[in-house]
């Protein structure tokens, strides 16, 4: 496309009808409040902190729920609360706005957070300080609402730093276990590594732009060098492969399961991880001018999901399974961004929120009845004892595996088609486009093939372990059901009845896309989906032994599999090891050594040559005339020569 | 002819034998001879240079150096007197207690 | 107020308040055995300041950008030298973080045992010095109490430091008078070019400013002695090592006063005086300035992720901090100037908390080693929420006060430097590093019961000493505005001049070249000759310009 | 004539003088130094300063020798031990006073050849030095009997032992 | 030829009154009983001496010259006068009731000789002709080798006697010589005789000769490298002789080369490269090695004679530095501070070291250990002098005066000087520092020869002491009082 088509495009995308004076603001508020009440009144008694914020959550759903409804065609709400700061040409409002992605997102948020609140209130029922949890939980929602309705790059970006710390506690939230604690360390870590990359970005674009107003900025975008554009795309690009988990900064998401799991169902798959890609979608007007950014968002998206695919295979952790299926999907969406549909990037986002969340919470619901055993090994055979958990996994699970009708099938299929058809709007894209299309699909195999090994090995065949399961409490279930519930149907919504392409069109730029298949086509075309389901069905329920062959057969392979491809161990021996040895020799070397040495050197010298001038203080009287003499003759005979 | 020079030649030349007695020798009464050439070597200058230029200014400081140096001569006995009580020696290399 | 010197009340009421606890008969330590009564006293008065200090800040006219509430009275009229006070827009915050900072530190006395009144009147005297140094507005005056901060905090540290507090202290002393005596030397310079110039001495600094012309090369010269004197006070690398050992030594109302206030005094200095004298030095020496300070970011970082010893890793983070400040106001625009001020501030407040939180531990197990906690979240939870506070605050989380700085230093910074900021960017990164970990290391965990089974959380006494600085905290990350607004109109003009300075000086280039030779005996005697002395010639150009 | 009384008294004083350096006895340095001081009395004499010449004689080689040479039997001075620095350094000082020597006068020869005038108005005789002494340079010779006051005073004061008080 | 005038004794009275005080004192000795309280009589002729000199600069409207051109009658004189005398009496007032302490066993010649030096010391700084001036030197010089002496049993004190005496009359040799060379290129001893005739003189020789009087000048002032001298004689001498040295004589020695040295070379503008090239290289040495050498110093007395060597250093950095703008006027100024921030440190060393007096380790710094306990006060006063030393605020005294010395030599144009300066000042702080330490940081262990039992200061010390600090605060915090005059006081130097 011409940089003038596409300057004009995003002029368009960001020229709305704002409507002021909205009180976006509630909608962020009632977490907070809850996350406060919660904690004060949670500490006197600990079953009421799950229900207050449940209801701030709830409450909060509201809102939004009256916002969507009432936002018009094409407009957005803005809520200027007040000037956050200025100095100098910068200046900063605390500015929300509501528009159609926004209202996406928030019903996304609030909605699934809604639910995970309730659920979690079933989960938690026994911990000791979960009046502390909820606290977190809501401040959490907080923090994402203020990330996704944030009007300007730095109120998405105290969202995106306090949903960080929020996950941070939420994953070091049972500190009494160190390596828990690291986890959450390091996922703050590796996020602000991304961060910084975000803060270059924003002072890049301020520089340049002078603005970080969404809509100002849109508005004033253009004439700038296509490098500029790269390299801003690339800063926001490493931000977002932070926060959410790509290659190389993924590594943080599959520790991050330390949390308690309705944690990892609502940061860790819904929500927060995917703050990347609703970041890329913000500022599609600027990756659009960017086209080399693309390529490499859509290299890394598709490097990130194969890898963390294969990985998935041979994972025996219930919740690690999940985790890394998460990473794999979070490249689908960026897949879907770098091939520059972003509306289904967000497509995706929304059906991998509903089925993600889902499974989640079966696992945790699964965890939950097997006394915190997370090792599918100790499974088997859970369906029968846990038939709403296990039917709500399996539905899930069809979710994502891509089979038409479930959610899933929708936004993958319009992921590879978008990836075929990159090449039209971005001419770098023209010869890798059916490449990545390809690998994509065989990603989809493997998707489908984890997950219903996953599946298979938690609640078909027997049970292998040693405590005594249960189904799980009622507001547990219910969310289960909700959301599976969503899983089965809400792809099939969004495509059709609902068109989210045409919710989105007047923010992002939705490509006109031919007439919508049939039932049989849309069949036909989850073929990934139906091969790796039946090959994991036929794998881990009648050829058992297989498997297990399997890996012995190349045993270096399934080793670097079981071990991630030892990104953790390469990271720790190339960066981490070598900096803190560093650190330390700067310390002993450079600065106690060298400058400190140098400081106490000077003084020492000075004292040394106190020492020596000391040596004349001989105390005889012959030395001292024969000083003053020479001394004399010295000083007359130098003036008198020189 | 002797001329002022020859004078002050002669002068300077006791001046560097008072100096350099003054700090090769150890007694303390030698070393105070030592001054006392210093001294009359100085001396000779003045009155040389009296002569010179023929007025009495020379002459007088050469008095009151004699002033000086009979006082010195009393002080520097004395210490030296007091000394020797304390010290029981005039070295004055012995007279090193005050060093470092 | 009408007729009331308020600057100096507030300079010299603390002092007031020093020599008041040795002449009250209440607190001679017969009757005030465990210094209670002393400290009281100590903290009425500093109370007192801090109440005065902020009616200055609500008599204060922002809009207004020079100087306010002038006091000027002749002290050595030959020098053309007056005690001569004045605030505005740069100062006053800094004035109102001293005077606040006080009252905190007097509430957290209670670990001093021996001494108490002392102690007090240590501090209380080096509050008039703080004071002063902020408001002076004559350079002799200024920097007179610039070395009078030494002497109380030399005796703070020596008297009731650690182990090798005399170490720490005399290094600390000698470092600090190192620098500011050729600081002393430029000073002298400047006034004598200021003289050649005008035929009269001034040590008044709008004088100064405005009227002196030194060329480049001399500027460079006068601008590294100054930029010498505050980069220690600052410290800038390579010229901190005295701040580990000073922080560690130093009770912890030293190291929250030393960190809090002390250390902006170097760069007020800069801000004040040496860009202001020398814009010519500062231009060229900017570019070095930030690169120092972008090492020190970084370097401070690394080095704080190695230590083993709780203050010390705190004292490295400030010379990480510190680093940011420098580079905000060496970056020179408007924001990042602004930033680096409030930074001052939020680095005065988070890292003086933070060495209160360690005195609290401190004072119950006598030990700063992370390795000898751990998991003290289960057992002290309330100091383990404020801990976290405070840490998210020095690490700079949005909506707490240390992302404004951040983000305001960093953001202007970019303007001018885009490469060192993108360097100093991985300092957010390694500040994480090392705060959490620390964090982690002696919050998170089991709690050894053989060794901190017996803590105990705070009490409601250090609950009131961190309330304060718990609210601002949360008040400056969110509603900076009121605070930014009293320093903004001042920068803007303040940058405005000396950038005007920068560009109109270089522009002229003048022939003009003070030389300290036309000023020997050999002038001065030429005249008495008769002759023309080449002092008149310089005066003549001096005045053709 | 004139010179060669020159030269003969200036060789008479240098070799004293260097006598007083050298000599280990400390008893034959002072008679070396009162034939010095003699010396120097003729050479006064020889420039017309007669008053001062018999000051010289009368006070200089007669008092305060004298002084000196009771001091040394009182003391009962031996012989002084070599030095115990090496040779080298002795050695070392005595050239360098030679150097000083040298290099003075070498410059002094320069400025001063003057040829003193000998008239017969402008002497050293007793009275004309004694109008001076009592009109321009009254003061002075006051100020000389403080001088000689403290010396008096502070030798008493140092020399004197009173018995040691048993307390 | 003129005739003694009634105005030549009169105004010659500053000098008169302690001569003849001195001899009062011998002479009442011998008539009244042992014990007759000497040092208030001697202090009452101080104060006398005082008064004369009140009463001479009331009278010093025309500035003359006394006794037929032999001494000067103006205010720079005067203003020696001043300093001399009250240094003089704060020396005596504090050492009042002390001498024995310190080993002094014959107190009546002690004091007749402390007046005489007084006298001899204004000698030297009046005199407007060189042999008066050589007999000024040499009256202060004799009294102050017995003062010296004056421990009789102690054999350190005869050795510092010893020591002064030979080194001292060494170096009056050289200035004699000096002396005799300036009468032969002139013909005259009259300063200012020597002044007009000087000029087109054989500049080698004129070098020579002022070589020759610095190595005078500068011995009684104590800089490097005439220096080594100082340290014994101030560590063996009895304390209040101690102080006596470093302050009233420095001061003297300093007025009197001031006058002379300026008049001789720098008058002489064809002179002065020459003259400023020697100080200048006297003054970096006499910083750097007063100050270095101090470092490493453990007997207090000893460390303030480098001190006080180092402060020499400082002073002729000003002295270097052009009168017109400011160099003389900043050394009358640092003179005066010098003298009180020196005498209050003596003083507490005299307070403390009361016990070990006589011992050879006696004020060796651990005696210092825990003073800020046992003594608060008298550590609080030792803090502030040393700190003014040191020339930090709040010791304000030595600080302006290095502020006018430095800012004097800048303007001259010696700005390396001035940063060699500061720089041994920044070392200085150290070994002034260390008594600090000592005396705060480091507690007194028990039953050695430490301040674990604070010293008695009484009346006569705590009054010095008093007058010390409050004049140490007052001369930094008011300078120009004494600056100004001083700018005066100079202006009529040239």
């Amino acid at each position: 496309m011409e940089h003038s088509t596409v300057v004009e495009s995003a002029q368009h995308l960001t020229h709305h009808v704002t409507t002021q004076g909205a009180a976006l603001g509630i909608i962020a508020l009632l977490p907070l409040v809850g996350s406060f009440l919660a904690f004060v009144i949670g500490k006197k008694n600990r079953d009421s902190a799950g229900w207050i914020a449940t209801l701030a959550a709830a409450l909060s759903f509201g809102c939004v729920l009256n916002y969507f409804f009432a936002l018009p065609e094409g407009g957005a709400f803005e809520h200027r609360v007040f000037e956050w700061f200025s100095a100098g040409n910068i200046s900063v409002d605390f500015l929300f706005r509501f528009d159609q992605l926004t209202a996406v997102m928030c019903l996304v948020v609030t909605g699934i957070g809604s639910l995970i609140h309730l659920y979690s209130i079933g989960y938690m029922a026994e911990d000791e300080s979960r009046h502390r949890f909820f606290c977190y939980l809501n401040l959490f929602l907080f923090s994402m609402l203020l990330l996704v309705l944030g009007g300007n790059l730095l109120v998405l970006f105290v969202g995106w730093e306090g949903v960080g710390l929020c996950s941070y506690l939420l994953i070091g939230f049972w500190f009494k276990n160190l390596s828990f604690a690291a986890a959450g360390k390091k996922a703050f870590i590796v996020n602000r590594i991304g961060d910084a990359g975000f803060l270059l970005a924003i002072f890049l674009i301020l520089l340049n732009f002078g603005t970080i107003d969404f809509v100002e900025l849109g508005q004033r975008i253009g004439g700038a060098s296509t490098e500029l554009y790269t390299l801003i795309a690339l800063c926001l690009f490493v931000g977002a492969t932070g926060k959410s988990a790509q290659i190389p900064l993924f590594v943080w998401l599959p520790d991050a399961m330390a949390g308690p799991t309705p944690v990892s169902a609502l940061i860790h798959a819904a929500t927060m991880v995917t703050a990347g890609v609703y970041l890329l979608a913000r500022m599609h007007y600027l990756f659009v001018l960017a086209p080399l950014a693309m390529v490499v968002v859509c290299t890394v998206a598709l490097l990130t999901s194969l890898v963390a695919a294969l990985i998935a295979l041979v994972q025996n952790d219930i919740k690690k399974v999940l985790a890394y299926s998460t990473v794999s999907q979070l490249g689908f969406m960026f897949l879907a961004a770098g091939a520059g549909a972003y509306w289904v990037a967000v497509f995706h986002l929304v059906t991998h929120a509903f089925f993600k969340a889902c499974l989640f919470l079966g696992s945790g619901s699964v965890i939950h009845a097997c006394h915190h055993e997370q090792d599918m090994r100790e499974m088997g055979g859970l369906g029968k004892i846990m038939p709403w958990t296990a039917a709500t996994y399996w539905i899930s699970t069809l979710a994502i595996a891509g089979i038409a009708p479930f959610a899933g099938y929708y936004s993958k299929h319009h992921i590879i088609t978008a990836l075929q058809t990159s090449g039209e709007s971005n001419s770098l894209m023209l010869a890798y486009g059916e490449c990545f299309a390809t690998v994509a699909t065989v990603v989809a195999v493997l998707t489908a093939f984890y997950m219903t090994r996953s599946a298979c090995m938690t609640f078909l065949g027997s049970y292998r372990g040693h405590s005594h399961p249960h189904e799980s409490p009622k507001t547990m279930v219910l969310p289960l059901v909700v959301l599976a519930f969503l899983a089965f149907v809400g792809g099939y919504l969004l495509e059709h009845q609902l068109s989210l392409a045409g919710y989105l069109h007047s923010v992002l730029p939705v490509h006109a896309h031919g007439e919508s298949e049939g039932f049989l086509a849309s069949l036909l075309h989850s073929w990934p989906g139906f091969l790796g389901v039946g090959l994991a069905l036929l794998l881990y329920t009648k050829l058992t032994v297989v498997p297990a062959k399997l890996y012995g057969l190349v045993p270096p392979v399934s080793k670097l599999l079981a071990d991630k491809f030892y990104f953790d161990e390469i990271y720790d021996f190339l960066i981490v090891k070598p900096l803190y040895l560093f650190s330390f020799g700067l310390w002993k070397g450079a600065d106690q050594a060298v400058i400190d040495g140098s400081v106490n050197g000077t003084a020492a010298v000075v004292d040394m040559t106190g020492e020596v001038v000391r040596v004349t203080e001989t105390g005889q009287l012959r030395h001292y005339g024969l000083f003053m003499f020479a001394a004399g003759v010295f000083i007359t005979i130098f003036y008198l020569i020189l | 002819m002797v001329s002022v020079n020859h004078y002050l030649i002669l002068s300077l030349l006791m001046f560097s034998i008072g100096v350099t007695g003054f700090v090769i020798r150890k007694n303390a009464i030698v070393v105070f001879m030592c001054v006392e050439l210093m001294l009359n070597a100085v001396n000779i200058a003045f009155v040389a240079f009296a002569r010179m230029h023929g007025n009495l200014d020379g002459e007088i400081a050469v008095f009151m150096v004699m002033v000086v140096a009979a006082a010195e001569a009393a002080v520097g006995l004395a210490i030296i007197i007091a000394l020797f009580r304390n010290a029981k020696s005039v070295d004055t290399d012995d007279a090193a207690e005050l060093r470092l | 107020m009408e007729g009331l010197p308020l600057l100096s009340t507030i300079i010299f009421l603390p002092l007031l308040g020093a020599v008041m606890l040795y002449l009250l008969p209440v607190c001679k330590p017969a009757s005030d055995s465990d210094g209670e009564v002393s400290r009281y006293t100590a903290l009425i008065f500093s109370l007192m300041t801090f109440v005065l200090s902020v009616i200055l800040l609500v008599a204060f006219v922002p809009e207004q950008t020079d100087m306010q509430f002038r006091e000027s009275a002749s002290w050595i009229p030959s020098f053309g030298i007056h005690y001569q006070l004045g605030v505005d827009g740069i100062s006053i915050l800094l004035v109102l973080l001293t005077t606040f900072l006080m009252p905190i530190i007097i509430l957290a006395s209670r670990s001093v045992k021996d001494g108490v009144r002392a102690y007090l009147f240590h501090m209380l005297a080096l509050e008039t010095a703080m004071l002063g140094t902020l408001l002076a507005t004559d350079v002799f005056l200024f920097y007179i109490f610039w070395e009078l901060m030494l002497a109380p905090m030399y005796f703070i540290i020596g008297i009731w430091g650690g182990k090798r507090r005399i170490y720490a202290t005399l290094k600390f002393v000698l470092y600090t008078v190192f620098g500011s005596l050729l600081m002393l030397v430029a000073i002298f310079y400047s006034v004598n070019a200021y003289a050649a110039l005008h035929g009269e001495y001034t040590f008044d600094l709008a004088k100064l400013q405005e009227g002196l012309v030194l060329s480049r090369n001399v500027q460079i010269w006068l601008f590294a002695a100054f930029a010498l004197a505050f980069g220690i006070k600052v410290p800038l690398f390579p010229f901190h090592t005295w701040l580990p050992d000073a922080h560690v030594e130093a009770p912890t109302g030293g190291s929250v006063v030393l960190a809090g206030v002390l250390l902006k005094m170097g760069l007020y200095g800069f801000i004040r005086f040496a860009y202001p004298l020398f814009p010519l030095g500062a231009q060229v020496f900017g570019p070095y300035l930030a690169l120092l300070a972008v090492i020190g970011i970084v370097y401070g970082a690394l080095v704080a992720w190695a230590q083993s010893d709780i203050k010390k890793l705190v004292a490295y983070s400030s010379v990480s901090h510190l680093g940011y400040c420098v580079l905000g106001f060496v970056a020179f625009n408007v924001a990042s100037t602004t930033g680096s001020l409030y930074q001052m501030l939020n680095h005065g407040i988070s890292t003086g908390a933070l060495f209160l939180l360690v005195g609290v531990l401190y004072d119950r197990k006598h030990t700063r080693l992370i390795a000898d906690y751990g998991g003290l979240a289960a057992k002290v939870p309330v100091f383990a929420f404020l801990f976290l506070v405070f840490t998210l605050s020095s690490i700079a989380l949005p909506l707490t006060n240390g992302f404004i700085g951040e983000f305001l230093i960093l953001s202007g910074s970019f303007q001018t430097f885009p490469i060192l900021t993108a360097v100093a960017v991985i300092g957010v990164i390694l500040g994480a590093i090392y705060m959490l970990g620390l964090y982690m290391k002696t919050m998170y965990g089991e709690l050894d019961e053989s060794k901190n089974g017996d803590l105990t959380d705070v009490n409601s006494r250090e609950l009131l000493v961190f309330t304060p600085l718990f609210a601002l905290v949360f008040v400056m990350g969110i509603m900076p505005g009121p605070f930014l607004r009293v320093m903004t109109p001042t920068v803007e003009s303040y940058v405005q001049n000396v950038q005007a300075k920068m560009v109109t000086v270089a522009q002229e280039e003048l022939d003009y070249d003070f030389n300290p030779a036309e000023f020997s005996p050999d002038t001065v005697l030429s005249k008495r000759r008769g002759e023309a002395s080449p002092l008149a010639q310089v005066r003549f150009e001096g005045g053709l310009q | 004539m004139e010179t060669i009384v020159f030269y003969l008294l200036a060789a008479s004083i240098v070799f004293t003088g260097v006598a007083v350096v050298a000599m280990r006895n400390p008893i034959h340095s002072a008679l070396a130094l009162v034939c010095n001081l003699i010396g120097v009395a003729a050479i006064f004499a020889s420039l017309q300063a007669h008053f001062l010449a018999t000051v010289q004689v009368i006070v200089y080689a007669g008092a305060i020798m004298v002084l000196v040479i009771f001091v040394i039997m009182l003391l009962n001075i031996k012989e002084e031990k070599p030095a115990r620095e090496r040779f080298l350094l002795l050695g070392g000082v005595v050239l360098a006073g030679f150097a000083f020597f040298v290099a003075l006068s070498f410059v002094f020869l320069h400025q001063f050849q003057v040829t003193p005038e000998l008239t017969d108005e402008i002497t050293g005789s007793v009275a004309n030095i004694g109008r001076v002494l009592f009109t321009k340079y009254v003061f002075p010779f006051e100020a000389a009997s403080l001088l000689i006051m403290a010396a008096i005073v502070g030798s008493i004061m140092i020399a004197k032992t009173k018995r040691r008080e048993v307390s | 030829m003129a005739n003694v005038s009634m105005v030549d004794v009169l105004f010659a009275l500053p000098i008169l009154v302690p001569s003849l005080g001195a001899l009062l004192v011998l002479l009442l000795d011998v008539f009244l009983e042992e014990n007759w309280p000497r040092g208030i009589f001697t202090g009452v002729v101080l104060v006398g001496t005082l008064g004369a000199i009140k009463y001479v600069s009331d009278a010093s409207g025309v500035e003359t010259t006394l006794f037929s051109g032999v001494l000067y009658h103006d205010p720079f004189s005067v203003y020696f006068f001043l300093i001399i005398t009250v240094t003089a009496a704060l020396t005596l007032l504090m050492s009042e009731g002390r001498l024995r302490q310190e080993g002094i066993e014959n107190p009546g010649e002690f004091y007749a000789l402390y007046l005489m030096a007084t006298a001899g010391a204004m000698i030297f700084v009046a005199a407007a002709e060189l042999i008066t001036l050589f007999l000024g030197l040499e009256i202060m010089s004799m009294a102050l080798y017995c003062l010296c002496g004056s421990a009789v049993r102690l054999s350190r004190s005869s050795e510092s006697a010893l020591k002064y005496f030979f080194l001292g009359s060494f170096s009056s040799a050289f200035l004699l010589f000096g002396i005799a060379l300036l009468y032969g290129l002139t013909g005259s001893t009259q300063l200012e005789v020597i002044s007009e005739n000087l000029v087109g003189s054989n500049s080698f020789v004129v070098a020579i000769a002022m070589g020759f009087l610095l190595f005078g000048f500068i011995f009684k002032i104590g800089a490097v490298p005439f220096h080594f001298w100082a340290p014994d004689v101030y560590q063996g001498a009895p304390t209040p002789v101690t102080a006596f040295m470093a302050c009233t004589i420095k001061a003297s020695a300093l007025g009197a080369a001031l006058r002379v040295l300026w008049m001789l070379f720098v008058e002489n503008y064809e002179y002065y490269q020459i003259w400023s090239d020697a100080v200048w290289m006297i003054a970096i040495l006499t910083m750097i090695i007063g100050n270095v050498v101090a470092l490493r110093q453990r007997s207090l007395k000893r460390m303030l004679a480098y001190s006080s060597v180092g402060h020499a250093g400082y002073m002729l950095v000003a002295f270097l530095a052009p009168m017109e703008w400011g160099g003389g006027a900043a050394l009358l100024y640092y003179i005066a501070g010098y003298g009180v921030m020196t005498i209050g440190a003596f003083g507490v060393v005299l307070a403390v070291t009361a016990a070990g007096a006589q011992e050879r380790d006696g004020d060796d710094i651990t005696t210092f250990n825990g003073l800020g306990n046992s003594s608060p006060v008298l550590a609080a006063l030792m803090t502030l002098f040393l700190l003014s030393l040191a020339g930090l605020p709040p010791g304000m005294a030595g600080f302006v005066g290095k502020f006018y010395v430095f800012s004097a030599a800048v303007s001259g144009g010696y700005t390396g000087l001035v940063i060699v300066g500061v720089l041994c000042s920044a070392v200085s702080c150290y070994y002034y520092l260390r008594v600090v330490v000592a005396m705060y940081f480091i507690p007194a262990e028990a039953g050695a020869g430490d301040a674990s039992v604070a010293p008695t200061v009484g009346l006569s010390m705590g009054s010095a002491l008093g007058l010390c600090a409050g004049a140490v605060l007052l001369l930094g915090l008011f300078p120009s009082f004494v600056y100004d005059s001083a700018k005066l006081i100079v202006s009529g130097l040239y």
